[in-house]
């Protein structure tokens, strides 16, 4: 067994591809379509997505049971509301608190668990999961407030020191990058770039003594370190080309900056709440700037998390304790016999990945003040699980859309009209998804395979086309789904099934069209007195039992990490690939 | 025509193939040996031709049957056994218990069943002095010997053997050996997957050698016996 | 004295029920190593089932009580025992050889369609047995002013009996022996001759149809229930199964009244708030039983690998 | 690769079928929205589509009587859970979808984040059933509730059990619930204040079905009366089994046990003879626009209306159009000072509306006593503990009640927060 052929992990999306993502997640406020209800979900998503990430660690990595993973999410969240709302702590400094809290929890309570056999383990998470929440509804020491929970955590607020020394701070750093990422250039093509970025940056506050104005030399000054790095050989030109810039920025600012310094100002003042400002040491002035009910600036700082548990992740997957988790998750006898200390390596990821939940406990209580038991019950370890399996177990791009599909679409399910979703475009996604996965679980005799789908997709529209009543998509579904079942029960024996298919399509084409209107006045009636919400988990359950019918893997499974303990350990039978030759 | 015959046999595991054409006969009365090292592909093989790994391709005929398709248990039915590697006995079941789980294709034929119990117990009088008593806590040569039993309570065509001889004493092994001999004679047809080649090549009529998932070589067994390339790579001689 | 042994009969009833869902459990892991997160919902569907059906049958069979509970009964088994085979099918078999996230992804998944199907089957509201079932059975009484009620007698006998005839069948018939060969070895028992698709349905219809019968008996004694019932019940019966050795029948048994009375105890003699920490109690007994003897009270100590 | 292909297959299909249907829901004319937010779902679903039902069928009267100011009126229901979560996820909804103003939540839980919303975005907020303490004490002066605060059914059921009962030694059993245990904190600082002696004082699970060993301890410690404080669905079952077991315990519920489901769990045998404090059922109410709405509501929904919660929510509407109308605005400032200065002796559907205080909890109280009949029903028992000076000086009162709330907040810290329902 070789150790040392763990090829490193292909990245599932490219650099390219995250950094797409990036923008995109840093320009989602600016759509046209993102209202604050919208932003209010996708800061909700961000928090799942950090749990989890968090719980990645635990599953993904380590192989590790938990379904339990709400209640270290609840631990941290009751941290900071008990710390913000008896004691004061401003929010953002809890959640070192909040993520010790958690993670120590998770030590003591693992440690003697985790030799347990992985259902049992699973078994026993969930268990802990309850007690934590019966402990939350009993108010256990009177700090939790019972089943209504706790109200009024405080919003997660700071000290923006505003003065002068703050934009000359940020000055200096951003010419220390340039001078660095121009360094093979002339020292005179350096000074001349570095000029033309402090002249766009510092003129127009200077001219126009307007202070907000900062705020957009602070884009200039990064758009300038931009164009200097775009290039490898920076010279004159560049440096020309930032001077022009510079000046049509700076002409621009000195016509319409008054008027942009006081919407800036006002922008900020309608997101935030902003103090009197505090006389500080050495002359500085630090103004309280605290969060409002906004979401977007939530989105911002949950984007920072995330971004900090990815980069996070990404590092810790390459460590040697990363190392060390593949091989406990592929083989952990193996795995004890290169001398790893699978109990340490395992109750590491329980501590870091339930730690994280922590702060992302913190990052909820902040932003909706409110900490109860019930948002940290079972259904929500379900929810995470199915967030990091549904995607595909370790794989950190099934984590998005394992997300999107377990928070996002739900949310998003609400405004769309039980009627349309049915008999209108619901019925193609749904049967689009039946043939995608059919034709490609069946990719080896493509032909056969599109017939075969063809049937099904025949038995699924006819009957509307024939009868014109929408309504019979809901049986053609059924159809459909049958029409697999058949096909694959039929190729299991070796039986054709086209002739089948067909004949059955053709069949239920006939009884449907005699029979439809009935049906399909039924069916109307129940789609019309559908009402969605009533059945989001039920849906949720049916989609996690076809997903792992269809692929067990995950949606975006992660690419097996190269790990092969050799043929053996699939062979088994105790073989051994050590053969004498014949001579 | 041949009691069992394996026609171009390809299985894989997952991604590994296993098995790369296997094709090899049976005939009615023999004991047939399969020899070769770890890994050549020995229990693939048995597991493949009893249904518990399905060949991707290739066919496999016994008795006139084609069984390549058919799940395992109904195999069983036409009369071909197996006593898997390693003494597989079901530990928390009793010894009898375990004989009767053998002859569960007999259904409730009570006579039938008691009359092969009988025969079992002859082989292995071991057996019926701790009929009683759990499987797993029989020694590893009795376990051995219900294991065979337990393959025989079906009135089998043809039994298929797992490396009888694994982990046991020479003793033992002798013993068990002239069993499968003496079940020979009784009528059932052999075929016997062994490491311990000599022995096999003794034993046995007719044997194939099989090297990473190919027959290398076959013959009858006596040959075999004599041939300078197995003699130095299998029997250990120079 | 008399507390203690009145608190002992409502132990002893409630460890029944849960006796009778945790055979499901164990029966389903002993064969499939599998946690059958849906049987609690299946259980719950018992007591839907059977709550439809004697409001049907009530007033055509009035003043037959007991044979309405009887039909009742046997429906519901045939009906819920065919869910159970029908969720294997769909939900668990094709994942025989996914791993071990798959199934439970799955079963959970099957849980909560079953439990969203109920509850909007009773519009999420407690539903109520018919009135007057069984009024006349007479209490039987014991020492000092304890008394069994002829419910809780009714009860407790039906469960014994079922779980008597369970084990009879699994010790004494080739099939039931057959089922104990799968829950060993799989491959082995084919080499056999034994269809484990087949005993696999079998077990996969005998676990839901014990627990649905008991979700028709619980039904009867509270009288009333919603559609949340499936998954405490089902949490408590599984760490029944637990508590006596999963995958062990008597274990199942013996873990379901040691639980409910247990239970009963802490509440009885724990002093105020104990009872609305009985399920954590429950949930930490199942921790330390885990880290003290993780095979269970009967569990054979065959080292079981990873 | 094909899987890449498949994946994003999927998410196209799953994006665009979701990203459609966004822009149904067009407006005509102009209506005045009102948002009406509540858990449609979940443990409560129950009690949320009653609010649904019944706010509805108060829209759809208004509008055949040519809506409000002449504009008609739109209901908008949003579904929290009960879910403090989605709680604030919907009142964003709410506020993006332009309400004028917004009944809900139930649960106080879910109230709480949704009124922060609220109170940012400016819209007038009126819950109809959520009783924490706590709601109203922010200072959002665009925040009222039509229902009344626990402390004073806490005082009405020791006032009952000791005048009208004459009980010396009294039990106290609640379920956890905020809203339980704060009631039930409540009747315990009362009955204290009043001499009884709690002999017995309890929670139980209600996840639970069987709650024989808890009632044996009851039985055990003997007291004259018990007070319930839960929910209907333990209350029925504590009821039934208390029969079962042969015990002889009096019972006294609380208003979430106002329930004729409660009945039917217990059995009419072992139902008899409860006492339940609460406000009046709908049928007892002696308005004529009370008992008009109930006989609406049955003959539009064909079942009963059974909670007094779902009246609130009709009330809640009500007295939102009447404030639009009094001051002619949809201005929540003017609504707000309206309802805090102007706004009084309203005939509302559970008794009339003396007025809103500063916090804007709804002043007085209208707590009586039913029992269980021999039949199955719920009647006004016969005799009251004396009410006189309850109703005479309602606002003096609630300034002492907020005194003995401050002192039994201290007291007792679990007192905290209650909830409705």
């Amino acid at each position: 067994m070789n150790v040392n052929s763990i090829a490193t992990d292909k990245r599932q999306l490219s650099r390219l591809g995250y950094a797409l993502l990036l923008i995109l997640a840093l320009a989602l406020p600016f759509l046209g379509f993102m209202d604050r209800s919208k932003m209010s979900v996708a800061v909700l998503a961000g928090i799942y997505v950090i749990l989890g990430l968090s719980l990645n660690i635990i599953v993904g990595y380590a192989g590790l049971f938990q379904l339990g993973h709400a209640a270290f999410y609840g631990l941290g969240a009751y941290t900071t509301a008990i710390l913000s709302i008896n004691y004061g702590v401003p929010v953002l400094l809890s959640i070192p608190i909040a993520a010790l809290i958690a993670g120590i929890a998770a030590i003591i309570i693992s440690k003697p668990i985790l030799h347990l056999r992985g259902d049992y383990l699973c078994i026993v998470t969930i268990a802990f999961g309850e007690i934590f929440r019966i402990a939350a509804v009993n108010n256990i020491f009177g700090i939790t407030g019972g089943s209504n929970g706790l109200f009024g955590t405080a919003r997660p607020e700071f000290l923006l020191p505003w003065i002068e020394p703050i934009p000359l701070i940020t000055l200096i750093a951003i010419l220390i990058v340039y001078a660095i990422t121009v360094r093979k250039s002339p020292l005179n093509v350096q000074l001349l770039g570095g000029a033309a970025i402090a002249l766009a940056y510092y003129l127009p506050p200077l001219i126009t003594g307007q202070e907000p104005l900062f705020v957009l030399s602070i884009v200039m000054g990064l758009l300038g370190l931009l164009v200097a790095s775009m290039t490898h050989n920076f010279s004159y030109r560049e440096a020309g080309a930032l001077w022009g810039i510079a000046v049509v920025f700076a002409l621009i600012m000195l016509i319409g900056g008054g008027n942009l310094a006081g919407a800036i100002d006002q922008g900020v003042r309608d997101t935030f709440k902003v103090g009197d400002p505090i006389e500080g040491p050495m002359g500085m002035t630090f103004v309280p700037v605290a969060f409002k009910r906004d979401p977007i600036p939530y989105y911002y700082l949950v984007l920072i998390f995330i971004i900090i548990t990815l980069v996070g992740m990404l590092r810790l997957q390459d460590s040697r304790l990363g190392r060390a988790w593949l091989y406990v998750r592929e083989d952990e006898l193996a795995a004890e016999a290169t001398g790893i200390d699978t109990t340490r390596v395992k109750l590491a990821a329980f501590a870091i990945g339930s730690a994280w939940a922590g702060v992302a406990g913190t990052l909820y209580a902040s932003r909706f003040t409110v900490v109860s038991p019930d948002s940290f019950d079972f259904l929500q370890s379900v929810i995470i699980f199915c967030i990091v399996v549904l995607g595909g177990s370790g794989s950190i791009p099934g984590i998005l859309v394992g997300t999107l599909g377990m928070v996002v679409l739900p949310e998003l399910l609400r405004d769309v009209a039980p009627t349309f979703l049915i008999e209108g475009i619901g019925p193609f996604a749904i049967l689009a998804l039946i043939l995608a996965f059919y034709i490609h679980s069946r990719r080896q005799h493509l032909t056969k395979a599109a017939l075969e789908a063809g049937a099904i997709a025949l038995a699924f529209i006819a009957p509307t086309l024939l009868t014109a009543q929408p309504s019979l998509y809901l049986a053609g579904i059924v159809a459909a789904l049958v029409g697999v079942w058949i096909a694959s029960e039929l190729n299991r024996r070796d039986i054709n099934p086209i002739p089948w298919l067909w004949g059955g399509a053709v069949i239920y084409i006939a009884l449907l069209t005699l029979a439809g209107q009935g049906l399909a006045q039924s069916l109307s009636d129940g789609i019309h007195n559908f009402r969605i919400t009533d059945w989001r988990d039920g849906l949720m359950g049916a989609a996690m039992v076809l997903m792992m019918i269809l692929r067990p893997a995950g949606l975006i499974p992660e690419r097996r990490r190269g790990i092969v303990f050799s043929a053996v350990a699939e062979v088994g039978e105790g073989e051994s690939v050590s053969t004498p030759q014949l001579a | 025509m041949a009691l069992l015959e394996l026609q171009d046999i390809h299985t894989y595991y997952g991604h590994v193939h296993a098995l790369k054409g296997i094709s090899l006969q049976v005939e009615e009365g023999q004991i047939v040996a399969l020899i070769g090292a770890n890994g050549a592909g020995k229990t693939t093989t048995l597991r493949t031709i009893s249904g518990l790994l399905r060949p991707r391709s290739g066919s496999i005929i016994f008795d006139g049957n084609p069984i390549h398709r058919m799940p395992a248990h109904r195999i069983v039915h036409l009369g071909l056994t197996h006593a898997p590697e390693g003494r597989q006995v079901f530990p928390t079941l009793t010894v009898q218990e375990n004989l009767n789980m053998g002859a569960y294709t007999l259904g409730n034929d009570k006579e039938a069943i008691e009359e092969n119990r009988r025969r079992v117990f002859k082989l292995f009088p071991r057996l019926e002095e701790r009929k009683n008593q759990l499987g797993g806590t029989l020694s590893g040569g009795e376990q051995q010997m219900l294991s065979i039993g337990r393959a025989l309570m079906s009135r089998p065509k043809l039994l298929m053997l797992d490396e009888p001889s694994l982990g046991l004493a020479p003793m033992l092994v002798k013993a068990i050996f002239e069993t499968i001999r003496e079940i020979n004679r009784q009528g059932v047809t052999v075929l016997l997957v062994e490491q311990n080649a000599r022995a096999a090549l003794k034993l046995a009529d007719y044997a194939y050698v099989l090297e990473t998932g190919t027959i290398a070589l076959e013959g009858p067994a006596g040959e075999l016996l004599r041939d300078e390339r197995v003699r130095k790579a299998y029997l250990g001689e120079t | 004295m008399e507390k203690f042994l009145q608190q002992l009969i409502n132990g002893l009833t409630i460890g029944g029920f849960y006796a009778l869902v945790a055979l499901g459990y164990t029966m389903v892991y002993g064969v499939l190593k599998l946690i059958n997160f849906a049987h609690g919902d299946m259980f719950m569907w018992g007591t839907l089932v059977g709550w439809a059906l004697l409001a049907a049958l009530v007033a055509p069979l009035a003043g037959m009580d007991l044979v309405a509970i009887l039909i009742t009964s046997v429906v519901v088994m045939g009906v819920i025992g065919a869910v159970g085979v029908t969720i294997e099918r769909v939900a668990y078999r094709p994942l025989r050889k996914a791993g071990r996230l798959s199934p439970v992804i799955s079963a959970l998944g099957a849980a909560f369609v079953l439990e969203a199907l109920a509850r909007n089957a009773t519009e999420a509201r407690v539903k109520v047995y018919p009135q007057n079932l069984l009024e006349n059975l007479p209490s039987i009484p014991l020492i000092g002013g304890v008394s069994l009620s002829g419910l809780q007698l009714l009860m407790l006998i039906t469960c014994v009996l079922l779980m008597v005839g369970l084990y009879a069948f699994v010790q004494r018939t080739r099939i039931g022996t057959a089922m104990r060969a799968v829950s060993l070895d799989h491959d082995v028992s084919r080499l056999m001759g034994i269809n484990v698709d087949q005993i696999i349905t079998l077990v996969f219809f005998i676990g839901p149809a014990l627990g649905g019968i008991g979700g028709v008996l619980v039904g009867l004694y509270y009288r009333s229930f919603d559609f949340t019932l499936g998954w405490i019940f089902g949490l408590k019966a599984f760490i029944a199964a637990i508590l006596g050795g999963i995958g062990n029948i008597p274990g199942a048994v013996l873990g379901g009244f040691v639980l409910g009375i247990v239970e009963t105890m802490a509440t009885a003699y724990g002093g105020a708030g104990a009872s609305a920490w009985k399920d954590a109690i429950a949930y930490i007994l199942l921790i330390i039983i885990l880290i003290a003897r993780p095979t269970g009270i009967l569990g054979e100590t065959v080292a079981e690998k990873v | 690769m094909n899987r890449r292909v498949l994946a994003i297959t999927v998410l196209v299909v799953m994006l665009v079928s979701m990203s459609v249907p966004m822009s149904v829901g067009a407006q005509e004319g102009e209506p005045i929205l009102i948002g009406l937010q509540g858990p449609m779902t979940g443990d409560y679903a129950y009690e949320g589509q009653g609010f649904q039902k019944a706010v509805q069928l108060m829209v759809d009267l208004t509008n055949e009587q040519g809506g409000i100011l002449g504009r008609p009126v739109e209901l908008i229901v949003e579904d929290d859970a009960g879910d403090p979560t989605q709680a604030a996820l919907v009142a964003e909804r709410l506020v993006d979808a332009g309400v004028v103003a917004v009944i809900g939540a139930y649960n106080s839980t879910a109230t709480e984040p949704a009124s922060e919303v609220y109170h940012e975005a400016g819209i007038l907020h009126i819950t109809p059933s959520s009783t924490a303490t706590r709601l109203t004490e922010k200072g959002f002066e665009q925040f009222f509730r039509v229902c009344f605060l626990d402390d004073r059914q806490g005082l009405f059921a020791v006032r009952f059990m000791d005048e009208v009962l004459g009980a010396e030694r009294i039990g106290i059993l609640h379920d956890n619930s905020t809203y339980a245990a704060g009631l039930a904190e409540w009747t315990r600082y009362y009955a204290e204040e009043a001499g009884l002696e709690v002999v017995f004082y309890d929670a139980i699970n209600p996840e639970d079905q069987d709650f024989t060993p808890i009632l044996t301890n009851i039985g055990e410690v003997n007291p004259d009366a018990v007070y319930f404080t839960g929910y209907h669905a333990q209350g029925g079952l504590l009821l039934r089994q208390t029969a079962d077991l042969g015990l002889d315990i009096q019972w006294i519920m609380g208003n979430a046990c106002n329930n004729p489901e409660l009945i039917e769990i217990a059995g009419v045998d072992a139902a008899a003879g409860t006492f339940i404090t609460t406000e009046p059922l709908p049928q007892d109410l002696d308005y004529p626009e009370a008992r008009e709405f109930v006989e609406l509501f049955e003959e539009t929904y064909g079942e009963p209306l059974t909670s007094i919660w779902w009246l609130m929510a009709a009330e809640a509407f009500n007295v939102i159009r009447y404030a639009i109308e009094e001051t002619g605005s949809t201005d929540t400032e003017v609504l707000a000072d309206f309802l805090h200065n102007e706004f009084h002796d309203f005939p509302g559907l559970t008794g009339p509306i003396i007025g809103f205080d500063e916090k804007g909890d709804r002043l007085g109280t209208i707590h009586v006593a039913y029992i269980i009949d021999e039949d199955g029903n719920f009647v006004l028992y016969p005799e009251q503990p004396a009410a006189g000076e309850e109703e005479e000086a309602a606002p003096a009162e609630e300034e002492e009640a907020g005194e003995a709330e401050e002192a039994a907040t201290e007291e007792e810290s679990t007192a905290e927060e209650e909830e409705g329902g």
